[in-house]
């Protein structure tokens, strides 16, 4: 089957040593949002990078560490969340495998099917954990709305969770994009040795002399 | 400039000598028990064992600063929405004007919140006694491959480093002019050019860094050298299968109508 | 009145000693061009960010061009004050070198002409002129530093701030970037040079400025500042090969080489 | 008469996708023990000299190799880069890139190759001993390595390789982002490998630095040896003066018009200079 093709993956030590860095963007990505005070998390640009950039492997470890690491020492209440980040990246390295990130159709396709692997993932950890909250207190407002209206728990809790992702993973999908293109050929070429079958060979960046 | 980015705390509580993995299976099932257990009582009661252990491992201020600061605005989340709107909502606690609170949401939100301090009580147990390093070393030795255990150790330092440049970069686009205060969208015009340098200077740091560890040889299937032994004993090995085997017959005994 | 001029600056990072004992760093500059030597944790890359209010300093005033730093905000500053950070990994972030020189004068909003103007001479006093449009990560990391001098000359400001510019310069490059820092010095304006090169100091700096451990050690002619040996060690400094050489041949102190040909012909 | 450690025959190499080959018609001989200054302007092709002797051009690069590098006997194409790290090291410009990032002490981050290598722990204890004190960094060891300043870093990197006991060491521009402090450090290290018989081939653009380490010097230009000899005989050429530059003690003699052979270092040029022009 086609799809599974984005996942045969060589992991070359360029990809290895491409993970951590993604961990790392996501976490950037997160602490320069705080730090200019953005109402968004954006915690995700680096998994979906790494994902565009060398495959859903690489997107998909670098999404699971990064919640791993940040239940770890920041935020025990991510570790389950993990499994979504981890989705978050094959989402996103299927798409890159197909090239939806190069034409505009192919894009929201890619920011929806992220949307929809975020917010249906996150939705049954929330009834588990929550009681079917978000913890963002204007989704919350909304669920009570919702369930205080007759709603259903479950149909509530989406509509809680979907009203973050939609905005979050919009701004992450396209920041993503943008460094993606922002990046010089080279380097682009130099990470995607995935997308090639059966050839060993890694692209070519002249190094700076 | 920071080191690797770690919680660990030295000490020699019987926690932080424990092997590493029984401190892991401890945490995993401890979680897991505090979601599985039908009422209150053992929920209370899970969490008073991690009491005693937190005073034990001598962390419990530091505990408490960091628990706290990510608790409180969640419990008061729960209460204020269950307590409102829950479906199970029947019997009235108080009534301010329309405003109609209700027993069971409480009773069900403080459930919830109780479950979610196990799970960040134990985390951060965790934390505060395992060096991160022994984490990876333990699993490597259970046959985790090293490029995980790189790829976990790596990032543990390479993120404060990136922390460390983002706030570089900011200085450096600040005297160019940029403005990272102010309105809603002039602070978001600033995302890019404080993100981008970044991730570019990370980018092309991967690239060096791929070399240099192979000119180290990382990656050649050689048999791995174990780098320390944990020290390890037969009642730990008991404890470990206890614990991991509770998880399961939890759940069997609630499917088989515990309550 | 002096162009820049600190009076009694005292500061410190979080929970760090004081960079400048006290009474605090009192320094004044004037327009040319001007290198800061040191060693390392001397206080002179604080000293540069407080010259465009990244830090604050704790008590103490500091002037710059007519301007009360601590009444300024750093984008505000940056209209006067031209700085190239260590790393230009640190700043480069688009596409094109055009681009990345165009950034500074379009956020602080010069007039178009301005911008152009400025952009086109800068490209071209750094050797830049048939690569803009190149992408900054296409180049090698001592062309990248010139995308980022380019980037703090575009604005043309009358302060200009270098952070270790001859790092990793071959010597064409060095010899580019003397001319350019003569030529802003004869300009009249304010150009701070912050460097470990002493060759470079000797070359194209008139005036030296030596700090160490947060304290002003020497400021006055650079042909001066290279005859207290004990000071020389002691802020980190191998004085420039020339007064190397002087001195092994007997000659009086010669800090560059037109000086020390001179000096020798006699 | 012992194997050269390095040999180029008829070199050319084209990065993958590049319309150019980076370097070409490299021919190029470095016995054992030698120590070889490479230098040259922006984009003379020394870099791709340092990643073609290591392999890894083509390797990790891909591209066009055309011709012959042979280190220690064996061919380029013949070995990985992984497996030719015990016998070859290569440090980088950058002391931050070449951490592992794996390890919290700087012991630990010396071991880290050897281990790699499946070298027994009571050996890799001794060669991580053995490398710090080389580079004198033994007080150091129980730092965390991000701990360290950036000299401190590039010494830790250069131990890093000397555990895996190398004889050939590549150097690209390993001062060229350090301190005074920094880059004397490892000059003085690098002094002593020399003496110790390990063969170094060291890319440096600080001429006066080159003309006093190194006994011989080889000179590129646009991908191509310029000159390759002696340095005071490389620096005596005038298509060297003109393409690469010259020491300051070299461009002094010529602006005071002293006769050739110009001098290239100190004591050569104290002594010329203190000479009366017949």
């Amino acid at each position: 089957m086609g799809i599974l093709n984005a996942f045969k993956v060589r992991m070359n030590t360029l990809a290895i040593v491409l993970i951590p860095v993604c961990i790392a963007i996501d976490w950037a990505g997160h602490a320069v949002a705080s730090g200019l005070k953005l109402p968004l998390f954006l915690d995700s640009i680096g998994t979906v990078l790494g994902a565009l950039l060398a495959g859903p492997w690489v997107g998909g470890i670098a999404g699971l560490i990064t919640n791993f690491i940040s239940s770890g020492t920041v935020d025990p209440i991510a570790a389950p969340y993990s499994i979504i980040s981890l989705a978050i990246g094959f989402a996103a390295g299927i798409g890159g495998y197909y090239g939806w990130h190069k034409t505009w159709q192919g894009r929201v396709a890619l920011y929806i099917l992220i949307v929809l692997v975020a917010s249906i993932g996150s939705t049954p950890l929330n009834l588990g954990l929550y009681q079917g909250q978000s913890g963002v207190p204007t989704g919350d407002a909304i669920y009570a709305a919702l369930v205080k209206g007759g709603w259903p728990t479950w149909l509530a809790a989406y509509i809680d969770e979907a009203s973050g992702d939609i905005p979050d993973k919009l701004i992450t999908v396209v920041v993503a994009i943008l460094i993606y293109f922002g990046l010089p050929n080279r380097y682009r070429a130099l990470f995607s040795v995935w997308r090639r079958t059966g050839d060993e060979k890694a692209p070519a960046p002249a190094p700076s002399v | 400039m920071a080191g690797g980015l770690s919680l660990y705390q030295e000490g020699a509580s019987l926690l932080h000598r424990a092997h590493p993995l029984t401190k892991g299976v401890f945490t995993l099932s401890v979680i897991a028990l505090a979601f599985i257990v039908p009422s209150l009582y053992w929920i209370l009661a899970i969490a008073l064992i991690l009491l005693i252990l937190v005073i034990v491992a001598g962390v419990l201020r530091r505990l408490i600063a960091v628990a706290l600061a990510l608790l409180l605005p969640i419990a008061v989340l729960l209460l204020a929405v269950q307590g409102f709107a829950n479906p199970a909502n029947h019997t009235v606690l108080f009534a301010i004007g329309p405003v109609v609170y209700y027993t069971e949401g409480l009773y069900i939100a403080a459930i919830a919140a109780l479950r979610i301090t196990c799970l960040v009580v134990a985390t951060f147990l965790f934390s505060f006694t395992t060096r991160p390093a022994d984490i990876t070393e333990a699993l490597m030795q259970r046959g985790l491959s090293p490029a995980m255990g790189y790829v976990v150790q790596s990032a543990l330092q390479i993120i404060p480093q990136t922390l460390d440049m983002a706030g570089r970069i900011q200085d450096a686009q600040r005297s160019r002019g940029l403005e990272t205060e102010g309105s809603l969208p002039k602070r978001a015009r600033a995302y890019l050019p404080l993100m981008l340098p970044l991730v570019l200077s990370s980018l092309v740091a991967t690239q060096e860094r791929a070399m240099a560890l192979e000119v180290r040889g990382f990656g050649l299937p050689v048999k791995r050298v174990r780098r320390y032994e944990f020290a390890d004993s037969a009642v730990q090995r008991v404890t470990r299968w206890a614990l991991a085997l509770a998880v399961p017959a939890a759940i069997v005994a609630r499917l088989l109508g515990w309550k | 009145m002096p162009d820049i001029s600190l009076e009694k600056v005292l500061f410190s990072y979080p929970g760090g000693v004081e960079v400048y004992p006290e009474p605090g760093l009192t320094l004044a500059l004037e327009s040319g061009v001007t290198a800061l030597v040191g060693e390392n944790g001397a206080g002179k890359t604080t000293l540069t960010k407080l010259l465009i209010g990244l830090l604050r300093p704790r008590s103490g005033d500091i002037n710059v061009a007519g301007l009360d730093v601590s009444k300024t905000t750093v984008a505000a500053m940056a209209k006067t004050v031209g700085y190239t950070f260590q790393n230009p990994d640190d700043q480069l972030f688009e596409r094109t070198v055009k681009a990345e020189v165009t950034f500074g004068p379009r956020v602080l909003k010069r007039p178009p002409a301005d911008v152009e103007r400025g952009v086109a001479a800068a490209i071209k006093a750094c050797g830049l002129a048939g690569k803009e449009d190149v992408h900054p990560h296409d180049l090698g990391l001592s062309e990248r530093k010139w995308v980022a001098i380019a980037s703090a000359l575009a604005s043309e400001p009358s302060v200009v701030v270098l952070d270790e510019p001859t790092l990793g310069q071959d010597y064409p490059s060095r010899q580019r970037l003397r001319e350019l820092v003569m030529r802003l010095g004869s300009e009249g304006k304010i150009v701070l040079v912050v460097t470990h090169d002493m060759d470079f100091v000797g070359e194209a700096c008139p005036t030296t400025v030596v700090l160490s451990h947060g304290a002003v050690r020497y400021a006055g002619p650079t042909s001066n500042a290279f005859g207290d040996r004990a000071l020389l060690k002691e802020a980190g400094i191998e004085p420039p090969h020339v007064t190397e050489l002087a001195q092994a041949i007997g000659l009086r102190q010669c800090v560059n080489e037109a000086e020390f040909l001179a000096t020798w012909r006699r | 008469m012992s194997e050269p450690a390095v040999v180029f025959e008829d070199v050319g190499y084209a990065y993958e996708e590049a319309p150019h080959e980076a370097v070409s018609d490299i021919n190029l001989r470095i016995e054992a023990g030698e120590w070889v200054g490479v230098t040259g302007p922006t984009n003379a092709g020394k870099s791709t000299l340092c990643l073609l002797a290591m392999g890894l051009a083509p390797h990790f690069f891909g591209g066009k190799l055309r011709g012959k590098v042979t280190v220690l006997g064996t061919e380029s194409r013949a070995i990985k880069v992984i497996e030719r790290s015990t016998d070859v090291g290569l440090l980088f410009q950058n002391p931050f890139t070449q951490i592992s990032g794996a390890r919290e002490r700087v012991h630990e981050e010396v071991a880290f190759g050897p281990e790699c290598h499946g070298v027994a722990p009571a050996e890799i204890e001794a060669r991580v001993g053995e490398a710090m004190d080389l580079v004198g960094i033994s007080a150091l060891a129980a730092r965390h390595p991000l701990d360290l300043s950036g000299g401190q870093l590039q010494r830790l990197a250069l131990a890093s390789l000397l555990a895996m006991r190398p004889k050939v060491l590549l150097l690209d521009e390993p001062t060229s982002q350090l301190d005074p402090a920094g880059t004397a450090a490892i000059f003085e290290v690098l002094s002593g490998l020399h003496q110790s018989g390990i063969t170094i081939v060291m890319v440096e653009h600080r001429l006066e630095t080159l003309c006093e380490l190194c006994p011989r010097i080889v000179a590129m230009v646009t991908g191509r040896i310029l000159a390759d000899g002696a340095p005071q005989e490389v620096f005596n050429r005038e298509v060297v003066q003109e393409r690469v530059g010259l020491p300051v003690y070299t461009r002094l003699a010529r602006s005071a018009a002293l006769p050739a052979p110009r001098p290239v270092r100190l004591s050569e040029s104290a002594k010329a200079f203190r000479t009366p022009i017949a």
